[in-house]
């Protein structure tokens, strides 16, 4: 038990090295693999909260990331042993004809940190593309990211495309400078998030529906 | 066919002013820039909607609809001059047609407002930089670099007298940088990528721009510097950090006016003023006014020396009074009232409402700071006082670490307990950088994942 | 209960500046107004959108979300205090259980921001005049009149600190003088019927402000000497006009203050520099950040005087930056810092930027020229010099052609051609009134057709 | 023929009684009543023009107005037995809730120096009022004035009550500061103008459809 707090400041940290040591060893001594995921969401949940409250910068927030990633590859073999499932699959990507991704990139960062597995499809994704992402890997969340007055329309494709589809329980969330609840609830989307921290609610709101 | 600056057109502060440049120039209509008066400069764009071939006619509307207002509010209030930026939106430099459809309704409307009204305006002409729509960017090449060199070259042809753009080279990396905090990252992203990028590119714009007997006005590091600062005005990255990407910037952005560029700097280059010290052409700038488009911690310091004075951008959206660019027109107009009043006042006015302008904001934010005229020709000292950019780089962005130590410690300047760590690894950041440039070429090729970034599409080979 | 002011609080134009007044009076948290800082004062309303019952929720999230973004961006810009101006829409002062749902949602951000950030704030609240509802308007009794006392009272219970209004008794005749040229239907409006209003009306404000221990600021004649702006702006009537209604609309406004109101008079009151002068109380005033509310030909020269500086009102739409309000917060602040500044450094400094302000717009336009603080000292003293609202109404009137035709003649004021001839035709207008208040309303009562207006509402008979 | 020139010219110089002496004459001499009102029509046009030039103002406007009013008062009698129409008769008022009127009665008064016989129901006006007067009047013209962001959706109201009958060719324009085209398309309105100028072109335009 020591040891997993320890882990759980180690991930706050940022320290990798310590944070996969400690991995090993909490697995080695025979830990439930949930539990020490868990102390490493915690660890990653503190962060997130820092950093809303303005206490510590992204680059900050991205050791930490860092530090849990690494761990977590030493973890997952273990964990996908005992049957776990990420919480879930999220595709994420900025629209067609829009190249702004640092938003994006931020959203899909803070995503990963509350333990999703994310696909980053990058920018100027076409329709198509999100659909078959989805498909592929049976995600059941979708971020889309525009900054353009002139992309947010293309939202709106992506949203029939994957109306046109009939799949179950994927919910989409959408973000970016111009974008607003009002556009959210015009377009059918399922959720606007104004920025990375408050994406991860949203998600979490949308998925726990 | 390239300068390399290593004197300063302007070495006194006192002489870093709005309204006046060294190397002031004359538009066809008689604008004429840096000369002692400071002109608004509109720019706007669409509210949502698409851009295709379907489309196209209502697009046009909106433009019409947008010259016209401003155009008309501008003759109603008197303006001296109206410089119009049309910034395109990316469908508009992939088909120059749709481009040059809205060029012609700009000019015409242009022209329509000095026959009629008598009103003085240009127009600026910035495509946008469309190059990296292809991941990793293709640089000196394919449609997208056609596309762009074709804009430019028929709306100079078509009377666009000003060419600009906010080049986007070394952005694919330094992006990154920027949210891991990387000042290695940012400084290669700038001054290996990015100057060898604006190199290339500019040598292209002028020989355009002398073809047609018209401008090269200038680039801005936008997407790098003003994506720092918006960056850090949401808390993401340090303020600090913003700032020291800022002075870096510049040694980026001169490269236009190395290659016979003549300014104006587009307005969204906040490193302006450290152009202008080194070059004395005339420079564009924004503030409070383009607030509309992004938020800043210097709307009034931003104004200190700039030759035109912009609101950046603002969609055709209806507010309580009328259109938002019509309203953006109606403020820079009266802000530019102001500077006028005091330029027709003489140098010492001016150098009063300059330094009001300063004092207003420089305390509250490191790089409203650094942007003060006195730290500017300082920066610009540092710049000029190297061979190459990436050497300039590291030493401007330690230079602007001192300037930030020391206003920290005489307390002209309030920095945050979180931000001051910053300064320490900053600078051991760039002191550990080699030396050479080519050794930190060689590193980041090696250790950056292939497919981020074409080393050959910056000449360099991997 | 009410002063007639004899003398002027400041009869030396020089000591009519921005951020000074001789009476300034401080707010809850601190804030002085008039007491040597100039504060934003931030307004803003709902985007297209009905206002129900069933809507409420949706009200209440706009304003909520517009509270917390302008509350943020000044306590970010590290502004010295806030003045929130809630002016209501006409359901919530129906219903003044709504309009209290969003004083009470202004209210609790407001106290946030206090207790996160230190942040200093005010309410003022401003409920709509819906007393012409019914036409003809019943001013004196009836729901509309409850329900808006009904708001003033609980809104200054739960902490609002300023109550302001707009009121509109006399403008359902003023209207068609507006429209009619008609310069005796102008004066009639405003001094008789307007004057008689404001007595009744603000003697109950008074009461309200003083049973709660709040103050009582000021009105404005915004249905009148705006309503003639807009429609100069718009080449409706003629500049002049609109001038010398603007100079008549001070007699008006000026009966709040007899009946005991402090200031700071409402932002768009263009006449409050006149009743500064008179009364020596704050006033608050709105320029360019304006402009997103309505144009006008005075940016600048109206800060001259002002103790707040107002953005009037912007709906909450996105703009590229951010949302509408946030941006007017960001814009006002800049311009506040500005005064501020010069405020710090002297009387001397502050006088320079304040003439400045005015020598930016006063030889553009009529309405501008005679705001100038000397212009404004001489309309003052014209006002006071007489006994009662309507004589007062007729000489100030006469005084302002009077400063036109001067400024024409010297040129110091260029007007065109097609107004000259109207400065003839309002003296002879206003010569030929007659000179007893009644015998003018009872001429009027009879050539008006019946059912546009109530004398006994005003306190005539027929 | 000279009468009428001259009639022409005391309509655009507001001239009233020199106006309504001739519009007598010229009835008294035999002049065609259709050929009267054309000359009136052309001097209103002009001011019309004027104005639009910003050669006058809206006073001097409603001088020529006033002075065409009242030259029609003689001429009408005489007008209707020749079984004249007006072009058409317009209903127009500011919706529910809103008390702005300047700008809906400087329409007005340019419909009717064009001719058009105008019903003006005031402010702050129900759809079902709106509705009564369109069958009342027979009315194929209706215009909305809207002020206030939050009285346009009332717009959208009376638009539903007037679609809800079955009238025929019936039009509807809408105007105010708030208003945008956009929006005239979004609530299904006929058209939109932007100032009281170009609401007679547009009215025009719609009837002639
Ligand atoms: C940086 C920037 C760029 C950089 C982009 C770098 C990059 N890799 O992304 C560069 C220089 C390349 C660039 C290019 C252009 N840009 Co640009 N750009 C900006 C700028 C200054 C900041 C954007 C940014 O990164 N902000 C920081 C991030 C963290 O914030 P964010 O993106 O808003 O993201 C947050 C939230 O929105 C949310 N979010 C974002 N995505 C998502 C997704 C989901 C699912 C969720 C839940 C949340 C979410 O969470 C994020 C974190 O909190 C904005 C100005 C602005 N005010 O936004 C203009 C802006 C968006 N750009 C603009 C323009 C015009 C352009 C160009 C066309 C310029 C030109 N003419 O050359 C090109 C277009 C390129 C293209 N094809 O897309 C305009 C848009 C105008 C319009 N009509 O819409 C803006 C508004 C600037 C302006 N004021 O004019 N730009
Ligand atoms: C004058 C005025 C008033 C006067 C109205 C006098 C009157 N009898 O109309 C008074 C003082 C009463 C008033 C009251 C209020 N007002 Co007011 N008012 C204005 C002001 C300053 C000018 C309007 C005007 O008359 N303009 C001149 C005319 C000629 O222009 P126009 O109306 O735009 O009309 C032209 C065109 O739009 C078009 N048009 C108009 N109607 C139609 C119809 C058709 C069919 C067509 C084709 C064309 C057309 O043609 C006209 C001529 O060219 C505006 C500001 C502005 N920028 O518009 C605010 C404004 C509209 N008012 C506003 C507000 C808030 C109010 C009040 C709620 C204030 C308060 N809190 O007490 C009340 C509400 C009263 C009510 N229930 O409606 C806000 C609206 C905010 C919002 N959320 O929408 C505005 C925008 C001011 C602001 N900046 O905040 N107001
Ligand atoms: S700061 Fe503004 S103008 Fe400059 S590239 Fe960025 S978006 Fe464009
Ligand atoms: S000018 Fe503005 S604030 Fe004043 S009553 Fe008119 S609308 Fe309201
Ligand atoms: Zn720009
Ligand atoms: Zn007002
Ligand atoms: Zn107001």
């Amino acid at each position: 038990m020591a040891n997993l707090n320890a882990l759980t400041e180690f991930i706050k940290s940022g320290n990798r090295s310590k944070a996969t040591k400690l991995t090993q060893e909490a697995l080695d001594a025979g830990e439930v693999p949930q539990g020490i995921l868990d102390a490493m969401v915690v660890g990653m949940d503190v962060v997130g909260e820092r950093f809303k409250c303005n206490e510590i910068f992204v680059p900050e927030m991205l050791i930490a990331a860092r530090a849990m990633k690494e761990a977590m590859a030493i973890l997952e073999p273990a964990l996908v042993k005992t049957g776990y499932k990420p919480i879930a699959t999220a595709v994420i990507g900025t629209v067609q004809g829009d190249l702004h991704d640092i938003g994006k990139n931020l959203v899909s960062m803070m995503w990963k940190g509350a333990s999703f597995n994310v696909v980053d499809l990058g920018v100027n994704v076409p329709a198509e593309k999100f659909v078959a992402a989805i498909k592929e890997h049976n995600a059941t969340l979708v971020g889309l990211s525009a900054l353009l007055t002139t992309t947010m329309p293309a939202m709106q494709t992506v949203m029939d495309a994957i109306r046109a589809e009939d799949f179950v329980g994927v919910k989409v969330l959408i973000g970016g400078a111009p974008i607003t609840q009002n556009y959210a609830d015009q377009i059918g989307a399922d959720a606007f998030a104004a920025d990375a921290a408050s994406a991860v609610d949203a998600a979490r709101k949308l998925l726990a529906n | 066919m390239s300068t390399h600056y290593t004197s300063l057109a302007i070495d006194d502060p006192t002489k870093l002013v709005f309204g006046h440049a060294p190397n002031p120039f004359t538009l066809r209509r008689g604008m004429v820039l840096g000369g002692g008066l400071v002109y608004p400069e509109i720019n706007f764009t669409l509210p949502p909607m698409l851009i295709e071939a379907g489309t196209m006619n209502k697009v046009c509307t909106e433009y019409r609809q947008m010259i016209t207002g401003v155009l008309k509010r501008a003759a109603e209030l008197e303006s001296p001059g109206v410089l119009v930026e049309f910034e395109t939106l990316p469908p508009m430099t992939e088909h120059p047609d749709w481009g040059m459809q809205i060029v012609n309704i700009l000019l015409d409307a242009m022209e329509e407002a000095h026959a009629k009204d008598g009103l003085a305006s240009a127009l600026r002409m910035t495509p946008n930089d469309n190059r990296e729509m292809v991941r990793p960017p293709q640089m000196r090449s394919g449609i997208y670099w056609e596309g762009m060199l074709e804009l430019f070259d028929r709306s100079a042809a078509a009377g666009a007298e000003l060419l600009s753009i906010e080049s986007v080279g070394g952005k694919e990396l330094h992006d990154d940088a920027l949210t891991m905090g990387d000042m290695q990252g940012s400084i290669f992203g700038l001054s290996v990528l990015g100057a060898r990028d604006m190199k290339f590119l500019w040598t292209h714009i002028v020989e355009i721009a002398k073809r047609h007997g018209v401008h090269a006005a200038g680039d801005t590091a936008c997407g790098f510097g003003n994506t720092a600062m918006v960056l850090a005005e949401q808390k993401m990255i340090p303020r600090v950090f913003a700032a020291v990407v800022r002075a870096v910037t510049a040694v980026r952005s001169l490269v236009a006016y190395e290659c016979g560029a003549v300014g104006p700097g587009k307005d969204c280059g906040y490193e302006n003023p450290i152009l202008k010290a080194i070059t004395g052409f005339p420079m564009s700038m924004e503030g409070k006014c383009a607030s509309c488009a992004h938020f800043s911690p210097m709307g009034n310091l931003a104004a200190a020396c700039c030759d035109t004075w912009s609101n950046e951008s603002i969609q055709n959206v209806k507010l309580l009074g009328g259109m938002a660019p019509t309203m953006s027109m109606e403020q820079l107009i009266y802000d530019c009232r102001l500077m006028n009043v005091a330029l027709g006042e003489g140098p010492k006015e001016v150098l009063k409402l300059r330094d009001w302008f300063v004092a207003s904001d420089d305390s509250l934010d490191p790089q409203a700071y650094i942007l003060r005229p006195d730290c500017c020709v300082q920066l610009a000292q540092a710049i000029i006082s190297k061979d190459t950019p990436y050497t300039a780089a590291r030493h401007v962005g330690l230079t602007a670490i001192d300037i930030l130590r020391q206003a920290h410690a005489d307390k002209s300047l309030k920095l945050s307990d979180r931000e001051l760590p910053w300064l320490d690894t900053m600078t051991d950041t760039i002191q550990e950088m080699p030396d050479d440039e080519n050794v930190l070429a060689q590193q980041v090729i090696a250790t950056t994942e292939p497919g981020r970034f074409l080393p050959a599409e910056y000449g360099l080979t991997s």
